[in-house]
């Protein structure tokens, strides 16, 4: 039942394509409504929710105090996971991370990572003895495709927000109370197209992903670098339609940080 | 905290609630698209998704019930919902609730409606501070009748315990941390007045728990009425849209909630 | 084949209770009887093997050297395992512990943990280097119902005859010597009831247990408090049903203790 | 363990035991009621409980094979039977001796007359002293024919090998732990001869082979004679019952054995 | 190493090659008797294994795609093929590159000849110095072309982007720890230059990316050379072999491949 | 298809057996050719690739500075592994590791280790602080039967041939340079045999291997020991068989050794 519904509409969204139309009525490079809001959890450092169309992801951090790696002694360290939960869509199973959730994970962790927008010697408390060591995970609470971008925006929000635990003269965290924030040097943000029926859309929802023969990545800072890119899916693109998607990158990338910057 | 706090003194709690005050409670549905029903759920500090996927086709398939539909709990906490990082994947507790809970409310759904079936019930806590798994169970009640799923009744469900000296009904984290806590997490149906869920830890007499027992039952009543509410407001709501585009593709789905949420009142 | 077999042996068990009765005689607040045996593992710091009517558990007990919790710098640690062994059952299956058996293990170690009846700071050998970590662990060797109640007695038994080892000069464990035991301040004791076609049955058989709607377990003490509760099952209980049973449990649990205290 | 013990001097081990001679040994069939066949078993320190379950359907039933039984080992040791905590769970030593007990009962049992089923058998150790391999081969080779399942011969198993300059048989841990210690585990058919298992660890020459391998048969045929023991005693209990309503339940199982005992004997 | 290495200045790379010179690079198929299609790659130092099963049964059935062969790839390393230990089983790395040399694999098989079933492609990297994942991706499709499917085209990749201040093909370990590193690793179908794997880290600009990009595509077409070249080598070889007898056996495979060839080379 | 070409193929090893014949046209009691590579991997402290007839094995072996044991101050170690990758045979598996991987890796690690052919002692590097950790890993390349001999020849290579990495004056390995060599006491080799049809068969392929009844290897030294024997497989092996087959395994393991010794 499930399969013959979502095989017509799926079609629905290649008939609409190929017509260079979709479905929602959105033009083809149009982002859904975004919505952000922060501080949901008060047991996390940082926490944001945005919704991209029906796409609702959670972000939070927790930072801890950790021993640095041997080979890095002054720099504490950022990982970041993703989760999509059963709760989110009927086509989500719980369980071991899949290979969707782990490249999710990764792609959104790279574009933060390799832009350098964290300097992780900030991060240091004592050289070679105590260094923060920060977990970002996201998790899908209702999906409805792009949650590359979405999560984008819930990691680089919810570091802009956080704040860093205080410590008490032993050097132990006291719980709930603040002292700084983590400075990002810049501002990345992941844009992602769907190539459906021959066609680049901006920002597909998860029938046109269903839909799509390939997808694209790339991250964009506020000042100008290409940070991330990620091909994804069976197809394939020519460079004419890379180099398209990479300046439509920076100019959503450039309006949804405006947007960001509303966000306290 | 002081452990020299003595509630009989004090007369009202450290977050200055009165012993059989429950913290500000608040309930809404249909927070989740792709799901059959949903819920968001504040309780205190508390914040919950539930989300129910169902009644729907289990795999592998010799897993199923043939007389009724499994109800299956997954009770997950995210990373940062607690002052220290939860790691992923379910603990040995997140599995002990999930079972439990969907004990309680299979009591609640009429299960055998539904053989050879599965009912998926999600609940993520994003923010917690004592009390989560009767804040999600809560929720995954409500999120079952927004559903649309024939029930016996809403499960309705509280802490109530002893702390500082006092029983208190609806512990918050300072008072699970006092040195004679109990906290005791039930659930009814609230008219019945059947117990679905029990659990307690910690030192009682016979004679405390009687009291705490009329406490709790008193508390998930108060629940129950916030339950009621977020449902008739989701009612009222769909009501008030009339013939719009949303309603009508809901439309069946609405009328085996309104039926639920009737049985519900009488 | 053994489906049909369950489906009739069950649909008899709940003619009987609807007669107020059971298949094998007993009355519906009558415990099976109860044997114990100990120290059957010389490698372990106790043992205990129980045997409740045809069910049969053994509890052994490790304690070995470890280093505090940051928190907790002058408190040893005690943790409590259960498996239902394909050996014993052939229901139970081998893998990672079902939930079954981590609700098994937890309301039997909440009995015992929560009742106060360990005091941890006695299980600190030197303030924030090193305590005492004991691991008891419970197998059921013959599985006929009531595991719970089997579980309780066993790990009980196995604490109040455990041993702790004896240590040399450097603070290492010499093997197969003891010097002291864990001292219990109270005895805590589980009392497990099915409810059965609409009847309170105490000390559940395996079959009970499969026709029964919902379980109740209380765990009390010699000093008369009541340290645990846990319902399950899909039932439910009148506040009348579990004031009935918590009393019930209170009489079986004083019994049980007096037949403990004869275990040498 | 003091390195300059000399059994060549000693001419006793230091157990007090002669060099050929088995630690004290009993078997008792029939105690876990469940099963379909099962011993208990003490081999000096060592506790084993067997239980054989089947032939029963395998699931899933792509692993099943269509020309004989499969007779599956279950290897496991409780946490408190060594001297050092053991973590929950299968280790990888675990895992190869479920592997060979398998292969070596797998001779034993006509496991052609009961094609696509597993036969499964679980053996527990709930104290160990060295040797537990051969001691579960041995309890679950009784369990075996205490489940009445048609058998070629027993499967009995000693240990045999090397220690503080002697060749010996059964070793205990003590031995074990000698600087030349040689620890062979053994098992055969005992009336072909037919060796089913053979794992060998250590330093030992062509010679000294010749010497323990037949020392290993004696020793296993001493393991046989007590097997035997202990299916006779219960073929005994279950005479003496007569027509008794335990005796009569069981009737047909308890005939399927007494052929195996017989078979066994001649 | 240095930080104030500057290619502007040296005009030659740490190794010695010029900026836009692929490392060494050879390929040999056939090397794994059992595999229906395989490649043995070194690429500077990186070496790997490749091999190829299928089209073959899907198991479980339920995962089968009734429209089209899926490619599973599995890239995995040998816990010896990096300085520092690589543990057992496939970490996030591995799974992520699995999953994107599958992606890029399938747009060149023709996999909606063969529906539900399943390719199995397995690389195994027992040496590694940067770039194992174009590497691998390299070798999986020489392998494809290897087992005789029908194919687009083939795939060709390389690893093209910057350090020490130039843009550079196929970066070495040493490069990849430039300061101002930034690894791209390109693959394309090369008759019709379609992007099949494209994944970048780093801080590009806009003109940086243009000129590697094209850097890239020269990058693939070298080693496309080089496949063609692999496959020639083995048509070459069999059909020397003649009519012998390891050329019968595998004759109707053979002529399949011939096909690929013929194909790739128009 | 695959199951009935395999019968098929099975069915006729054994006719062959039955006649004293091997389906390759060897005899009974001969092993198939033996190639020998080494260094292949740059990053590995040695590495051997062994074939044997169509069977083929790479072998790596990686040190690491780790702590010693608590009752081993003055002892390193050495660990071996065992992967059938999917790669190498089409009924090889990926994901833990199977009874069979694991009963390869343990009999190959035991003909080694029990052999004392290692001296643990030196591989310490500073009593109680600092010693080296080897771990050896081996993985079929292709599978084609008896893969305990070439694993066995591919362990005994590699350590014959590793180098141990050159420390700084800070005692961290500096890459990729070394600094002396595991010696090795003897020279220990598996030797296997399968029965087939009632016939002992040398170096079986992987089609006697499935024809056969019961395996057995026994490892020997260039000193005259037996350093480990296996039996396996569901058959078994009269006492006059397994004398037999250890006469042999000393003649090859002899034969075995010489071709080693030229490998540099």
């Amino acid at each position: 039942m499930r399969d013959t519904v979502m095989e017509y509409e799926t079609s629905k969204v290649l008939k609409f394509a190929r017509e260079g139309k979709r479905v929602d009525g959105r033009a083809l490079d149009e982002m859904r409504e975004i919505t952000i809001e922060t501080g949901m959890s008060e047991n996390a450092e940082g926490s944001t929710i945005v919704t991209l169309g029906k796409t609702k992801i959670i972000a939070g951090l927790k930072v801890d105090i950790g021993k640095p790696y041997p080979d890095n002694q002054d720099e504490g360290s950022i990982s970041i996971g993703a989760e999509t939960l059963p709760l989110a869509h009927p086509d989500y199973e719980s369980g071991r991370p899949s290979a969707d959730e782990v490249e999710l994970a990764r792609v959104v962790d790279r574009g933060l990572r390799e832009s350098k927008a964290i300097d992780f010697k900030k991060l240091c408390i004592t050289k070679g003895e105590a260094v923060w060591v920060g977990f970002l995970d996201f998790y899908a609470l209702n999906g409805d495709g792009n949650l590359f971008d979405a999560g984008s925006i819930a990691a680089l929000v919810t570091f802009n927000n956080a704040k860093l635990p205080k410590l008490d003269k032993e050097g132990k965290i006291i719980l709930h109370e603040y002292d700084g924030k983590i400075k990002l040097a810049r501002q990345p943000l992941l844009t992602t197209f769907a190539k459906v029926g021959g066609k680049i859309m901006l920002d597909p929802t998860y029938l046109e992903e269903k839909a799509s023969d390939a997808r694209y990545s790339a991250a964009t800072t506020d000042d100008g670098f290409i940070s991330a890119m990620q091909k994804g899916v069976g197809g394939s693109f020519t460079l004419e339609e890379v180099d398209y998607m990479i300046d439509k990158a920076f100019e959503i990338g450039d309006k949804i940080r405006k947007q960001i910057k509303q966000v306290k | 905290m002081d452990r020299k706090i003595d509630y009989k003194k004090t007369k009202k709690r450290l977050d200055g609630r009165k012993m059989d005050e429950t913290r500000p409670l608040s309930i809404k549905t249909g927070v989740i698209e792709n799901a059959d029903g949903s819920a968001y759920l504040e309780w205190g500090q508390n914040k919950i998704y539930a989300a129910v996927y169902g009644p729907r086709e289990v795999l592998p398939k010799h897993s199923a019930d043939p007389l009724r539909s499994v109800i299956k709990v997954e009770y997950r906490m995210t990373s940062f919902s607690v002052p220290q990082r939860k790691r992923p994947g379910p603990n040995r507790r997140d599995q002990e609730i999930s079972k439990v809970l969907g004990e309680a409310l299979s009591r609640a759904v009429f299960v055998e409606q539904f053989p050879n079936t599965e009912i998926g019930v999600y609940v993520e806590v994003v923010d917690a501070n004592a009390g989560s798994r009767v804040a999600c169970l809560t929720a995954a009640s409500v999120a079952l009748a927004d559903a649309g799923m024939p029930m016996r009744d809403m499960v309705a469900a509280t802490g109530v315990g002893k702390a500082y000296g006092e029983l208190v009904i609806d512990l918050n984290k300072d008072e699970e941390d006092a040195p004679d806590a109990v906290d005791i997490p039930i659930a009814i149906l609230p008219n019945s007045e059947e117990i679905v869920l029990l659990q307690m830890d910690g030192l009682l007499t016979r004679k405390e728990w009687d009291a705490i027992a009329k406490l709790g039952i008193k508390g998930c009543k108060q629940v129950y009425e916030i339950q009621k509410k977020a449902l008739v407001e989701k009612f009222e709501l769909s009501e008030a849209k009339g013939k719009s585009q949303v309603a009508k593709e809901k439309t069946v789905k609405k009328k085996t909630v309104k039926k639920t949420v009737k049985k519900v009142k009488k």
